[in-house]
């Protein structure tokens, strides 16, 4: 099996969620790629379907009342959906691990740390026993910048800071693949993310693991991530490397995202918010999602539903303002 | 460790002083007298003056009181009115039989209703759930002494399987302990299931699953030990109110413990008995409490290192 | 700017839990087994007479088989069972419910003042508490009949007094959550005084507990009343109350079952639909559980 | 400089836990002056919240003077600070939890009115609720709403229209956007800063965003460990940064703009506990500068020029770099 | 429909739980466990009780089921036989040599159990602590003291006339103790009840409380023809009557000495059972307060026996095991006359009498009563008395409760029963006596002087005769003043296996147990 160019491959995903308030279609046609040791930094408000679309690479989704009703999820060549649920076990963290995004409820309280981790290893190599896997774990710890005697330890026992070094050290204890980080860092502290934003910068060289790290947090982004896709209600609506993003910001909603973020450097500014609600996943509105906060909006947007049109071999954006033909225009450059 | 377990062994003193306070204040309330009663309908009126005098109940109740409180205080329960035995060998004599009942009793509910509890959580809403929740509340909505006549007739009297009553052996145990089994079977059950919903929703469970542990593993190796917890709590306060109720299943299968010589003591007015059993149970309910507590500790190591 | 206005259906909590209710067959069926009850304790003069059949003897049909002229069959004295099945549903449910009130009001305040003030008053209340905790639920129901006498009342009142701990701890653990959520902070932040701190604020998101608590405790009410008339403790003759007309047939068990099986089933029934709808009250009223 | 509004002297406030004194506030003075904002920044654990809710007596003080409009309230009787609330007001952080979810909007909003008596009839109170939600951008259909049929943004707002209905001088702003989405974030901060400039209001805004402070306060003030280790107006803190944590906490906010990767000063280990501290510096374990004195004797704050006070024994030394 | 399935689920699984157990309620059970049965002279006989024993020490109870354990163990100076007389046991032979002192005879050889002879000193060491006793010293409240003339002759004096003194001996508290043991044993501290020993055809074994007794045979008892015919006795106490009655159809138990009323009839149906039926000397009687309006007047009290339908309260209450009776004994009973006026059931003549006593249009009282069997005779006497326009009330309450209640005279009638032993004068004094009003036993309050002069002079006159004719006209005067409505006498009633034979029985339930042995 040839070196595949994308750890992982998804085409056209679509989640919904059954729930007795109506259907949530939390994934609408999602489209994303990862090559080999980048890192897509996804980002989206709550409601966006970011997790969703990620406990998909896993099939985590909790069925019911979530169901996936359509796409392809292609790992190293390979349709995740085709996979029987034994050997989706034996992927999951092996091929493709997770961290969760609050350290604190992260830990099995009643189980020492070393032994969590020692779970993992002996799940993915069969032939090792409890003792080498708790050696390899004492390692592991080491590298995440805890001492390994602490192993014996329990959760509870940890700060929060220290307790996602574990939660990291136990993802990538089996070399995956794919690593997944759903706002990994969004209950820390400023001063301790950077030191674990650090650690998971240093850890993704030295392995050479692709990364999708789920944020809402832009300057994460700026520092961490290759490349990005802007999520809206379940889609894509902006993809492209950083410098495609922060310099030739396409879509509207992309650019109200920068408008609303107070910039240190220039603090007279007025902030420039996006108007209007967050969208209701039940009652998504006709046509274009963003329709009823853009400023640009048109009454075809209110009807027609965007396509994703290619600006250049790396940035591509869902906008009718840059289909032929839909007479919608933005008026000129957006973000600076 | 040693030191907590000895607070609250010293904490049992104050419980005891109130029970005793509770029970003996409540007992000297009721009219009727206990001599009369002992000597029966047709003991002439001096026979019946000579026992109140004998046994000390013309005394004012507070003089009763502090005298029943000196003796408690060097351990000892006093002579019941009825049988002149001193309570404590009257209560010894009965204590193992309702022990062991309450034991397999316990044991009966807690081997049937924890797994009823996880698959009627993990199935949730499945026809397992319900049946199993029917099942189990049928077990507190039984009165115990009808339970315990039905399965008297059903399977002493027609099938022959069991004897009818008393205690000896193995057999006479059965019917007494699936009677008294039932009922506390409904609320391990559902401290069990609601206890497992909440687990099963933690962020732990996920991060268990992202490791690729099978599913099985998540329930019973991750899952169950964490939602044990409340469990156990429950078990403990269920066995103190099992050596309640034993009081009527011991009466409907003659079984000789300590609850139908409660029952029998609190018609009789036979107040050193009525306080000798309820010091007992209060006594075995604080070290159930105990031993519960310290079980906390050895499956919850948040709470252990508390005590270190 | 276009203005979505998304129509947002009016849904107040009432009408959210009971919307969730109904979709638990279960707690139906617990709820319409609770209405039949209800009725039948309502409308028991109508149903069956109480002078002409629920206690007039007539010792020459004693003991009689279910027929159709006495559907659960007659009783020791002659007296048709289902009648007197329909009037001891009035007994138990008075029973059942006002020994739930006086547990409910005395164990409420208890455990709202130790859950809301907590140090030193809230120690001294949870020790007597586990005094009365110490001592079986139904030996103190037995101690208190046994001193004021076996009327209707005063067996309300053992029972209502030996479920006083049970909700005083409820309540004081769910005030004590409620307490340090951040509304309540709010509540004395815009200058409210305890008192209206704790009954418009606290209490009312405490009644998620209360409620489940009190429905189950109404079935272990009419258990224990039952229980206490098995051991000769509960309710007058000729008053019927299935535990007496339980206790009072155990001694005809081998030739007239009917004597025993109905009154049985009656409190079988009755405690199931209790628990199946308090379980049922449980998941609707738990936000968390929202499927 | 207009009389100040509110003055701080010495605030403490200990918490006694069973591991020993937590000192969550020690010893912390502050002026505030008329229609200014003062943002406290700071991060988990440093005492910001506390010394909000100290200050309006939602936890009783340990020691220290609080004085508002020339009174010391920490001294005034509790009917008297009863009195005194509709002139203090807080806006909280979650508005899933700051809100009595049995009650509705008009209700929640009109709270504060019947408690203080404000409009002796319920239709002239109804009306000023509707007024109220007008200004904060509520729609006036969602009246008899319900708090779990909204987003949180519109929930902030009722927060604020509370907060608002008593007319007040000074608010305390505790992490109000943090719980928000960026779009809504922005909605939010726009509406306080409407209201602070025609109301003239006084907030205190503590919040952990770093941005967030520096685009909306007049002043700052870094907290670390209960004490104040730097004070200084916005664009002064942010041009010269003396003290070394708050050197380290500047250079750690992931910035959103390309090419903007400056030398990051990376903290060497962990928050220390704060029950029963050790006398000196409370950061001299993880300073890279410490030296022994930073371990015997703790700083005081030092003026060092123009209003800019940093609590560091080498603040002269640093403010020349 | 899958919801649906699972309620109907739900009802499936109740419904076959009951179905269980309720058929099996339906065919009263005919097979039961022939089984063979030890032949020999050293079986061991399972008897059930309904009550539990309350000690072993001869003067620390006076109730039936301990009676049955100390009567076997100890053996009394004289013992009453199957005719009701009484007849020497230890004693050999007795006279009075005048009112107040009797002389004595000890048989010849007879030993305790240990070997230890029994001599006068073990008699008045055995009287002297029975009279300390509270529970059985009222026994023999008549004796002044024993005087010890040689090992087998001794004379008692007594410090005033009575003929019960014999009939007081035969009772279980006169049991005579070995002196030297019994002094020993509370010597170490230990208590007699723990582990007696006398000079009785069985000797103590073992006793868990509420669990059974056992007692062997003792090979060198005194009386050869009287010794014990099986190997030994096993005594069980079920209080629960049908788990009882099953005890016996399963062949867990060889006797009942005590069956339940609706099970009688399962028995005599049942082809390996027997039941045997004897008179006993129980009475139940519904008693009203004399002293208290509107029972003081005789034409209420007299409407009262009118209105009451006796066979009622039998059927009600027992079943229908038992006779009505208007006599005030039961026909059982040692002492019972026929003299007593009949009331039969005539409710309109009840209503006359009513209406001639002024209460034409009825009146209201309450009954006290204590145990369900006399809750349902009153059940039965409420319906009666409705008939005629009486509305009476029950209040049931705890035995101790209701002694007290009804000792002070707070009751306007209560249901009561009593019990006959040998002596006449434990029945009459108790229940008639004016001194005894209340509290005594005479509940019924009635203060009658001819009656109190005729219950004394019973007891102090040596003329059998005169002593039969002054109980004919108690018997005639309460009856007369109808203070009570006697209503009926239980019949005494004992189950056993077909095969078990040598049960000797008594109309007081002083049966003697040494006689059981299985003929083949």
């Amino acid at each position: 099996m040839e070196d595949k160019k994308y750890t992982v491959d998804i085409k056209n995903l679509s989640v919904r969620y059954e729930t007795s308030d109506g259907i949530v279609e939390a994934v609408n046609g999602v489209d994303l790629k990862i090559e080999r040791g980048k890192t897509l930094g996804l980002v989206g408000e709550t409601g966006a379907g970011k997790t969703t679309t990620a406990l998909s690479i896993l099939r985590l989704i909790p069925n019911p009342p979530g169901k996936i009703t359509g796409g392809v999820i292609e790992l190293q060549g390979k349709n995740v959906f085709d996979y029987s649920e034994e050997e989706m076990e034996s992927i999951r963290g092996d091929q493709v691990s997770m961290i969760f995004q609050d350290p604190m409820t992260s830990l099995n309280p009643v189980m020492t740390v070393g032994d969590q981790i020692a779970e993992e290893i002996q799940l993915h190599n069969k032939k090792m026993d409890k003792k080498q896997a708790l050696e390899k774990a004492k390692e592991m710890l080491e590298m995440v910048g805890i001492p390994g005697n602490r192993a014996g330890e329990y959760p509870h026992q940890f700060s929060g800071g220290m307790k996602q070094r574990v939660v990291i050290a136990m993802a990538l204890v089996c070399n995956p693949d794919l690593l997944i980080a759903d706002e990994p860092t969004t209950a820390l502290d400023v001063t301790i993310q950077a030191q674990v934003l650090d650690l998971m910068q240093k850890l993704k060289e030295q392995y050479n693991t692709s990364m999708l790290m789920i944020t809402h947090d832009l300057g994460i982004v700026a520092e961490v991530c290759d490349e990005v896709s802007i999520m809206y209600a379940g889609r894509v609506v902006e993809h492209g490397t950083l410098e495609d993003i922060f310099e030739h910001t396409s879509h509207p909603y992309t650019e109200g995202l920068f408008n609303s973020l107070p910039d240190i450097e220039h603090r007279e500014e007025e902030l420039k918010p996006i108007p209007g609600l967050m969208p209701d996943p039940t009652n998504l509105p006709e046509g274009c999602p963003f329709h009823p906060r853009c400023s640009y909006c048109t009454e075809l947007c209110k009807t027609r539903r965007p396509v994703e049109t290619r600006l250049s071999d790396t940035h591509t954006v869902a906008c009718l303002a840059y289909e032929e033909g839909t007479g919608v225009s933005l008026g000129g450059k957006l973000h600076e | 460790m040693y030191k907590y377990v000895l607070k609250r062994l010293l904490m049992l003193i104050p419980v005891i002083l109130g029970v005793s306070f509770l029970v003996f204040f409540i007992m000297s309330l009721a009219p009727g007298d206990p001599a009369r009663t002992i000597l029966g309908e047709t003991a002439p009126i001096e026979s019946v003056m000579a026992l109140r005098e004998e046994l000390g109940l013309n005394d004012p109740v507070i003089v009763r009181y502090v005298n029943y409180m000196a003796d408690l205080l060097h351990g000892d329960l006093g002579e019941s009115y009825k049988t002149g035995q001193p309570v404590i060998s009257e209560i010894l004599s009965r204590f193992p039989a309702t022990l062991t009942l309450a034991f397999w009793g316990m044991l009966f509910a807690v081997v049937l209703s924890i797994p009823i509890g996880i698959i009627s959580a993990t199935k949730q809403y499945s026809i397992m759930d319900r049946v199993s929740m029917v099942f189990a509340l049928l077990g507190v909505a039984t009165p115990n002494f009808w339970l315990g006549l039905m399965l008297i007739i059903g399977f002493s009297l027609n099938l022959k399987w069991f004897p009818s009553g008393g205690n000896d052996g193995w057999s006479s145990l059965v019917l007494p302990v699936i009677t008294l089994g039932t009922g506390c079977m409904a609320s391990i059950t559902r401290i069990t299931r609601s206890s497992m919903l909440e687990v099963i929703r933690q962020d732990y469970i996920r991060t268990a699953k992202a490791k690729g542990v099978n599913k099985k593993a998540v329930i019973y190796k991750h899952a169950l030990k964490n939602a044990l917890i409340p469990v156990v709590t429950v078990v403990g306060l269920q066995f103190g109110s099992l050596l309640g109720g034993a009081v009527l299943t011991e009466s409907v299968f003659s079984w000789p413990g300590v609850g139908t010589f409660l029952v029998n003591s609190i018609k009789a007015q036979d107040t050193p008995a009525v306080l000798g059993c309820v010091i007992v149970f209060c006594i075995c309910f604080s070290i159930v409490n105990l031993v519960v507590d310290i079980l906390y500790a050895y499956i919850d190591p948040r709470i252990k290192s508390k005590y270190k | 700017m276009a203005k979505t206005t998304t129509v947002q259906k009016k849904r107040s909590m009432a009408s959210e839990i009971w919307r969730r209710l109904r979709r638990d067959k279960l707690a139906m069926l617990g709820l319409a087994i609770l209405v039949i009850l209800a009725l039948m304790a309502i409308f028991a003069d109508v149903i069956a007479d109480y002078d002409t059949k629920v206690i007039t003897q007539n010792i020459s049909n004693r003991l009689q088989e279910p027929s159709l002229e006495h559907w659960c069959g007659t009783d020791e004295f002659g007296r048709d069972i289902f009648a007197r099945l329909v009037h001891g549903s009035r007994v138990s449910l008075v029973v059942g419910l006002v020994s739930v009130t006086i547990s409910l009001v005395l164990g409420g305040t208890l455990g709202s003042i130790a859950g809301y003030y907590g140090g030193k008053v809230d120690n001294v209340i949870m020790r007597i508490m586990d005094i009365f905790l110490a001592v079986p639920s139904i030996l103190l129901a037995m101690t208190i009949v046994a001193a004021l006498g076996t009327s209707l009342f005063n067996v309300m009142l053992a029972i209502g007094i030996s479920g006083i701990p049970g909700y005083a701890r409820i309540i004081r653990a769910s005030v004590m959550s409620i307490k340090d959520q951040e509304f309540v902070e709010a509540s004395r932040a815009i200058g409210a005084k305890s008192p209206t701190t704790i009954f418009r604020e606290i209490l009312p998101n405490c009644l998620a507990p209360i409620i489940v608590q009190a429905t189950l405790s109404v079935a272990s009410a009419i258990l224990s009343t039952a229980s206490l008339s098995f051991i000769g403790l509960g309710v007058q003759p000729p008053d019927p109350e299935w535990g007496a007309m339980l206790s009072g047939g155990r001694n005809y068990l081998r030739d007239a079952l009917h004597l025993t099986l109905f009154p049985g089933l009656a409190i079988v029934i009755t405690i199931l639909a209790l628990n199946l709808l308090g379980d049922g009250l449980r998941d609707a009223l738990d936000p968390r559980l929202k499927q | 400089m207009s009389e100040p509004i509110l003055e701080v002297k010495n605030l403490k406030k200990y918490f006694n836990t069973s591991g020993g004194v937590l000192h969550a506030v020690d010893d912390v003075s502050f002026t505030l002056e008329k229609g200014k904002i003062l943002g406290v920044v700071g991060e988990s654990g440093c005492g910001k919240s506390t010394t909000g809710r100290a200050i309006l007596r939602l936890h009783e003080p340990t020691s220290g003077e609080v004085i508002f409009e020339g009174r010391d309230i920490t001294k005034i009787s509790n009917a008297e600070m009863r009195k005194l609330r509709s002139d203090m007001q807080i806006i909280f952080q979650d508005p899933f939890a700051s809100l009595n979810p049995r009650k509705t909007v008009s209700e929640l909003i009109g709270e504060p009115l019947r408690l203080h008596k404000i409009y002796k009839s319920k239709a002239e109170r109804q009306e000023k609720v509707l007024e109220l939600m007008e200004v904060v951008g509520l729609a006036e259909r969602l009246m008899s709403s319900y708090p779990h049929e909204l987003d949180g943004g519109r929930r902030q707002r009722i927060g604020i229209a509370r907060a608002l209905a008593l007319k007040p001088k000074f608010i305390v702003c505790d992490e109000p956007v943090s719980a928000l989405d960026v779009s809504i974030q922005a909605q939010i901060l726009n509406l306080l800063k409407k209201l602070q400039r025609e109301m003239g209001l006084t907030y205190m805004f503590i919040t952990h965003d770093l941005s967030v402070v520096n685009y909306f306060s007049d002043d700052i003030m870094v907290m670390y460990l209960g004490k104040v280790v730097e004070y200084a107006s916005s664009e002064e803190l942010f041009r010269a940064p003396t003290h070394p944590y708050t050197k380290a906490l500047l250079s750690a906010i992931p910035v959103p703009r390309l090419g903007a990767k400056k030398e990051r000063i990376l903290l060497k280990g962990e928050i220390t506990s704060p029950i029963d501290p050790k006398p000196g510096c409370r950061f001299a374990p993880r300073c890279a500068y410490a030296k022994d004195i930073c371990f015997s004797q703790s700083p005081e704050l030092q003026d060092i020029g123009n209003g800019h006070k940093v609590a560091c024994h080498f603040c002269k030394e640093f403010a020349g770099q | 429909m899958k919801k649906t399935g699972k309620i109907v689920l739900a009802c499936l699984l109740a419904a076959a739980m009951l179905s269980a157990t309720a058929c099996g309620g339906r065919s009263s059970s005919t097979k039961s466990s022939s089984g063979t049965h030890d032949t020999s002279a050293d079986a061991i006989i399972k008897a059930g009780m309904s009550a539990d024993i309350s000690s072993l020490d001869p003067h620390d109870h006076n109730d039936v089921p301990s009676s049955y354990a100390t009567r076997h163990i100890y053996s009394n100076l004289v013992r009453v036989n199957e005719e009701n007389e009484v007849v020497g046991d230890l004693a050999e032979s007795w006279e009075y040599v005048d009112d107040t002192t009797v002389k004595f005879k000890l048989k010849e050889g007879v030993q305790f159990s240990d070997g230890t002879p029994l001599t006068s000193e073990d008699v008045k060491f055995s009287l002297e602590r029975q009279k300390e006793s509270a529970k059985v010293g009222h026994l023999v409240s008549m004796i002044d003291n024993v005087e010890v003339v040689d090992d087998l002759n001794f004379i008692i004096h007594m410090n005033q006339p009575s003929n019960t003194l014999l009939t007081s001996l035969a009772h279980s508290g006169g049991a005579i103790l070995c002196k030297s043991y019994t002094e020993k044993l509370e010597a170490e501290g230990k208590k007699i009840a723990d582990a007696p020993m006398g000079s009785g055809p069985y000797t103590f074994v073992s006793w868990q409380a509420g669990s059974q007794l056992e007692l062997k045979r003792n090979d060198n008892y005194f009386d050869k023809e009287r010794a014990a015919k099986n190997g030994g006795i096993i005594l069980k106490p079920i209080t629960e009557e049908t788990s009882r009655t099953i005890a016996l159809e399963n062949g867990e138990l060889d006797l009942l000495l005590n069956v339940g009323t609706n099970d009688a009839q399962k028995i005599r149906d049942n082809e390996n059972l027997a039941l045997d039926e004897y008179q006993s000397s129980q009475v139940e009687m519904f008693v009203m307060n004399t002293q208290k309006a509107p029972f003081d007047n005789p034409l209420v009290r007299q409407a009262m026996n009118y209105a009451i339908n006796k066979d009622d309260a039998l059927i009600v209450a027992v079943n229908g095991e038992g006779e009505v009776v208007d006599t005030y004994l039961a026909p059982g009973a040692i002492g019972v006359q026929d003299t007593a006026v009949k009331y039969e059931y005539n409710p309109e003549k009840a209503k006359e009498l009513l209406a001639e006593a002024g209460y034409a249009n009825g009146f209201t009282f309450t009954t006290f009563l204590s145990g369900d069997k006399r809750a349902r005779a009153a059940t039965a006497i409420q319906a009666n008395l409705q008939q005629i326009g009486v509305t009476m009330k029950i209040e049931q309450m705890e035995s101790s409760t209701f002694y007290e209640r009804t000792g002070n005279g707070e009751h306007d009638a209560c249901m009561a029963g009593w019990v006959a032993n040998a002596e006449p004068d434990n029945t009459y004094r108790p229940l008639f006596y004016s001194t005894n009003a209340g509290a005594g036993g005479n509940r019924a309050m009635y203060k009658n002087p001819e009656v109190d002069a005729l219950i004394d002079d019973a007891v102090t006159n040596r003329d059998a005769a005169q002593v039969e004719e002054d109980y004919k006209e108690i018997q005639r005067i309460v009856s007369e003043d109808a203070i009570w409505t006697p209503l009926y006498s239980e019949k005494g009633l004992i189950a056993r296996n077909k095969d078990l034979a040598g049960l000797e029985i008594s109309s007081f339930n002083m049966h003697v147990l040494t006689g059981l042995h299985y003929e083949q």
